[in-house]
């Protein structure tokens, strides 16, 4: 059994690659407890970064800068009573917040955090990715009618529709995108150019493809690279209910979208599948135009010196984390009320300083490189989440549809052919 | 690059696995013909339809289980949840829900447990010995290449009946555009 | 669609089918349909899969109504067919109070009406009973009515801009609005002890005079006001977003808007460049130079650049009136026990809602026999119907945020 | 302005002069309509301001029903009174301004005033099973409609 486990540390593929469960398993356990940190991290983070944006505070009082209010939500969510709608149909009512949650923690089976550091590497990743996005519109239409209202209802359908349109106009971003992965523009017949490589599905091929390309997706083909990129942050807005598409959840017309009946710890189980979708759309996203693990100019900055300027990368911006922890101590009333928490402010920023310092060591700082460079640019993502929902009103249903069907399928297609094109004349 | 499939990959399809997917199958299959309520009977549909998923990746075909997932999970279903939501169906479900031909669907019954204990008894024998042998690239391609290949022309056709399905809809659905 | 009961109830399609506060077992469907019975709807156009008519109740306790306003409405899938406003749940009465009120008691009343702009209303009330006294405010007097009305029209039109971007969706304006409205605020707490219903005027002028720092508060609020009205306007005049949800949405044209007796920026924005402060001016008003903005084709986007401009044009007002404010008395004589002479007047001001008139008929007792007043919100909500006409669900929310309706004023 | 009217209906026009700079016309309620129509195409007295009454209960024509009007072009205002008895109901001026739909419903709410030609007069602010006009004279200020507030509400009295 031993051996079973350790064979799998010497070989340099994904642990689902090499049919190594236990190894799988721990692997999907760390992601999964990674993610739902995260996700308790992007509630904080959403609710400060808003009221900062609209000249506020945020959550101040639980913990020192709400530190623990997500904690605090958590708790409050588990003690709320779960109220079942009377007529409700139970099974589909209890079935469907778990539906969302397996489709958006499913996706992240084929997310890539470093070449090896992704649970499995299937061959059709991107296409396992399409499939699994799509199963959560089930859970939102069933989610919607279980609740036997008709708020709910008329929600959950104009969500679904949301999502179904937009998924086509995402499709399409992703196909030119794996077109880019075969076309190095050398081989006449990109598919079958036997030359450097064949067009992949795999995640972790496309990021290598781009690696070995020297170019991100992004800048590929100058324009059509970013047009694709584009269509593709607008639809995973769209696809997760967000910002400028959140409709379904509009106060003014109808109450909540298809969560209104539930409460309590179902309905956190809506808000955890909702931040897991935007993460996992997110990191979909890096994955295919900005060159998954990568540091930023792999190729350009090439050389030790450089390498070890972005190495440093993760330990500073942990460093400059615990300086901002203890600027917010320095600056706390001295009141005695405020005593614990500058103490636990005090606390959190000499953590974060430690781990700064722990990523300095020379063999931590490479194996992290490649998630930090990752988690950096998905963190970019969010922040791009909430500037969103900060600045745009809401699209009315109409013209919500007239952006999916008309604007971005057309652009979309057009830049699939494009990229079809150039790739082979080029 | 990573070759299509390297020798050392350990057959995915274990037993375990095998027995449980088709169990899962099975099982779905009869709820999706027992529930009383519609709803029900299509959440059944689509996991069978997962689970049969499941079956085609054991079988080295990763590319139909995700169109599997994809386009049955995905698109189909959502499709058949809408219609059932949408049109108002209290009376179906008071109607009796096995009707009078018991008589008819008992000899079919028989006929199709003959077929199966045939094929159980005789085994081998009845299918010519082929096993699945490994492909040469990986499954994805193989698929590309023999659909904008060999059979361009029935694609086409395909692509053509579609989009007048789709101008049907339009026009069925239309008010005043 | 919900689930039907065992027994054969036949479930109607509307929002309240099963009202829990229904005190009457009365059929809800009766209810709607007789509201709407009148209005010659055109039936839903019926399409291969007859569409299913929807009578929804955008109930009195709605987020996006301001106040307690009910709008029944009868849809067509998503389509609004025609709108009945049921109104009134506020209504107290005021008139019947002012006859058994002498003139001064009945002033503090006055702010309680459009509660946004408490200062107008009691400027219209003290200059109607001094036109019916044959009494002039002294000038002084005159110039600080000024500066603190249209420091209230700033104020109500910034709640208004923040409300407004809230109902369509953006959340951010409304804290930048309300935080520089808390300046004003300041300063008529700081002059008059209240910052909603003031109450700052007397008939025959002002109570108070200005407190010793009162010039100096609002040149700082002049010059620090500007910047941040530009900051709105960089916010959402070019939002591509907020443009596609409000051009061309709730269109009311020149002819219409007059036709309903519509007044204020919403006149202003179907073309018509009639503004009270200028036709017929009263408190000072003459003195001072200022543009009134018109808009071009009457929509949502129109009536926001009208509002917008019309709060930089106060600015104007203020800055000029603070300069030239003269020396003098603050109260005309006015006899402790006002008994104005048996007669009637109508006198009307222009309100940031619109044209607000006091119509005052005395009988030579110490009580107004009859005190009619004219709102500017409940006429303006009649033209709601015409606005939103074939618009969608989610217009509706948007028009009834650029009416800048006070529920308290339509009531009364 | 007056001396055309005068001309064209004689006594129908009861008296016309001003009071504190404002000017305002008695007319006879026959002919209230015409003289209202004329006012707005002739006299381009294009804007209705406000519709509103006045209850004189110890005059034998109980009620002023006055219309408020405002001419853009010419930018002046005039007030057209006329003086019905309880009972009698007024033409109404929906047709001439679509504005006076409401504000018509108001008076009826208040003072029971009918308006004949109005497409749907039913009481605007207060709830329909409501009995009696509030702004009426003999209407005390305390009392209230006891019955409608316990049959909907269920509560003794609204004080």
């Amino acid at each position: 059994m031993l051996d079973y486990i350790t064979s799998y540390l010497s070989s340099n593929t994904t642990p689902g690659e090499s049919g190594n469960v236990f190894w799988a398993l721990v692997y999907i356990m760390v992601v999964f407890g990674g993610i739902s940190v995260a996700v308790m991290a992007m509630n904080w983070l959403e609710r400060k970064a808003l009221a900062h944006f609209q000249i506020r505070l945020g959550p101040m009082r639980v913990g020192p800068h709400g530190l623990l209010q997500p904690i605090a939500d958590a708790i409050k969510l588990m003690t709320k009573e779960d109220i079942i709608p009377a007529e409700a149909d139970k099974f589909v009512f209890w079935i469907a917040p778990l539906i969302i949650l397996c489709a958006s923690f499913a996706v992240y089976i084929v997310v890539p955090f470093g070449p090896t550091h992704a649970i499995t590497d299937l061959n059709i990743g991107v296409l396992f990715m399409l499939g699994v996005s799509s199963l959560s519109v089930l859970g939102v239409v069933m989610a919607g009618w279980a609740s036997n209202s008709h708020y709910p209802l008329i929600g959950a359908l104009r969500s679904s529709a949301q999502m179904v349109s937009y998924e086509v106009a995402m499709g399409m971003a992703v196909v030119s995108a794996i077109l880019m992965t075969s076309l190095h523009g050398l081989g006449p017949y990109g598919v079958s150019a036997a030359s450097s490589g064949t067009g992949t599905l795999s995640m972790i091929g496309i990021v290598q493809a781009q690696n070995e390309q020297h170019v991100w997706f992004l800048f590929k083909f100058f324009p059509l690279g970013f047009i694709a990129f584009g269509i593709f942050a607008i639809a995973m807005v769209a696809e997760t209910n967000r910002a400028p598409f959140d409709l379904p959840e509009a106060e003014s017309e109808l109450t909540a979208g298809f969560h209104t009946e539930y409460s309590g710890l179902r309905w956190s189980l809506f808000m955890l599948g909702e931040y897991a979708a935007m993460i996992a759309v997110s990191s979909i996203a890096v994955t295919l135009w900005l060159g998954g693990w990568y540091r930023p100019f792999p190729n350009s900055l090439t050389g030790d010196t450089w390498d070890l300027v972005f190495s440093l990368f993760p330990g500073l911006v942990f460093l400059g984390l615990a300086a901002i922890a203890f600027l917010g101590v320095r600056r706390m009333p001295k009141h005695p009320y405020f005593r614990v928490q500058t103490i636990g402010l005090a606390g959190f920023g000499a953590v974060l300083g430690l781990i700064g310092l722990i990523l300095f060591v020379p063999p931590v700082r490479d194996r992290i490189q490649d998630i930090f460079w990752f988690v950096a640019k998905v963190a970019g993502f969010m922040y791009l989440y909430i500037w969103y929902r900060a600045t745009f009103p809401r699209y009315r249903f109409d013209q919500l549809m007239k952006v999916g069907w008309k604007v971005l399928l057309p652009i979309g297609i057009g830049v699939l052919i494009l990229t079809a094109i150039l790739g082979v004349v080029l | 690059m990573q070759q299509a499939v390297q020798p050392g990959m350990q057959p995915v399809a274990t037993t375990f696995f095998f027995y449980l997917l088709s169990g899962f199958t099975l099982l779905s299959g009869v709820f999706v013909i027992t529930r009383k309520s519609p709803v029900h009977s299509a959440l059944a549909l689509i996991f069978g339809l997962l689970s049969q998923a499941g079956l085609y990746l054991m079988l080295y075909a990763p590319f139909v289980a995700g169109v599997q997932i994809i386009l049955y999970a995905g698109g189909i279903m959502v499709l058949f949840l809408f219609v059932i939501m949408l049109v108002n169906l209290e009376r179906s479900q008071r109607e009796e829900q096995f009707n009078g031909q018991w008589v008819v669907g008992l000899l079919a019954a028989i006929a199709l447990g003959g077929l199966f204990m045939t094929v159980y008894v005789k085994g081998k024998s009845l299918f010519p010995y082929r096993i699945a042998q490994p492909v040469e690239n990986t499954n994805t391609q193989q698929i590309g290449l023999m659909l904008y290949g060999q059979y361009m022309f029935a694609f086409e056709i395909a692509s053509l009946l579609l989009l007048v399905a789709i101008i049907g809809a339009v026009v069925m659905a239309k008010k005043r555009i | 669609m919900g689930k039907g009961q065992p027994g054969d109830r036949e479930r109607p399609i509307i929002m309240t089918d099963r009202t829990m506060f229904d005190l009457k077992p009365a059929d809800p469907k009766r209810i709607d349909e007789k509201y709407l019975s009148h209005l010659e709807l055109g039936e839903p156009d019926k399409t291969f899969l007859d569409s299913n008519e929807l009578v929804i109740n955008m109930g009195p306790q709605h987020p996006a109504t301001h106040g307690v306003l009910r709008v029944i409405l009868k849809l067509d899938g998503e389509k609004v067919l025609g709108t009945e406003c049921v109104i009134g749940y506020l209504h107290r009465g005021v008139e019947k109070i002012a006859e058994n009120r002498t003139y001064t008691m009945f002033n503090p009343y006055v702010d309680r009406m459009d509660y946004v702009a408490a200062v107008s209303n009691g400027l219209g009330y003290c200059e109607a009973v001094e036109k019916l006294l044959n009494v002039e405010a002294p000038p002084r007097a005159k110039y600080i009515r000024v500066i603190l009305t249209e420091l209230n029209r700033m104020a109500s039109h910034q709640l208004w801009l923040g409300t407004h971007a809230l109902d369509i969706g953006a959340m951010t304006p409304l804290f930048y609005t309300f935080r520089d409205r808390e300046e004003i605020l300041k300063i008529f707490e700081k002059y008059c002890g209240a910052r909603l219903t003031t109450h700052a005027f007397r008939i025959g002028g002002c109570q108070y005079e200005t407190y010793e720092g009162f010039e100096r508060d609002v040149i700082k609020f002049l010059d620090y006001v500007p910047a941040k009205i530009d900051e709105y306007e960089e916010l959402l005049t070019t939002n591509r977003i907020w443009l596609e949800r409000t051009k061309n949405v709730g269109v009311i044209s020149r002819a219409d808007a007059i036709a309903l007796g519509v007044t204020g920026p919403v006149l202003r924005a179907s073309g018509v460049k009639w503004d009270l402060r200028k036709a017929q001016p009263y408190a000072a008003y003459s003195d001072f130079d200022f543009e009134i903005p018109i808009g071009t084709n009457g929509d949502t986007y129109d009536r926001y650049t009208v509002r917008m401009e019309e709060m930089r044009q106060s600015l104007r007002i203020i800055r000029q009136a603070v300069e030239k404010i003269p020396e003098g008395p603050i109260m005309a004589k006015v006899p402790k026990v006002i008994k104005p002479p048996v007669g009637e007047v109508y006198h009307s001001i222009e309100a940031p809602k619109g044209e607000l008139g006091y119509f005052i008929v005395s009988d030579g007792s110490t009580q107004p026999y009859r005190i009619r007043v004219r709102p500017p919100s409940f006429v303006n909500l009649q033209a709601l119907d015409i606005m939103v006409r074939g618009a969608l669900v989610a217009d509706v929310i948007a028009v009834i945020g650029t009416l800048d309706i006070v529920l308290g004023e339509v009531d009364r | 302005m007056v001396a055309r009217f005068k001309g064209q209906y004689g006594t129908g026009i009861r008296e016309a002069n001003t009071y504190l700079g404002q000017n305002y016309m008695v007319v006879d309620p026959s002919i209230i309509s015409e003289v209202l129509r004329i006012l707005r195409d002739r006299e381009q007295f294009d804007y209705c301001v406000d519709v509103t009454a006045v209850h004189y209960p110890e005059r034998e024509k109980q009620f002023d029903v006055l219309w408020i009007l405002y001419s853009f072009s010419k930018n002046e205002r005039v007030r057209i009174k006329i003086m019905i008895a309880d009972g009698e109901s007024v033409p109404s001026a929906v047709s001439i301004w679509a504005t006076a739909n409401w504000l018509e419903r108001e008076v009826y709410d208040m003072f029971g005033i009918r308006f004949d030609g109005h497409p749907d007069l039913k009481r605007i602010l207060l709830p329909d099973g409501w009995k009696g006009h509030p702004l009426r004279k003999d209407y005390g200020i305390i009392q209230q409609d006891q019955e409608w507030v316990k049959a909907n509400l269920g509560i003794e009295s609204g004080q």
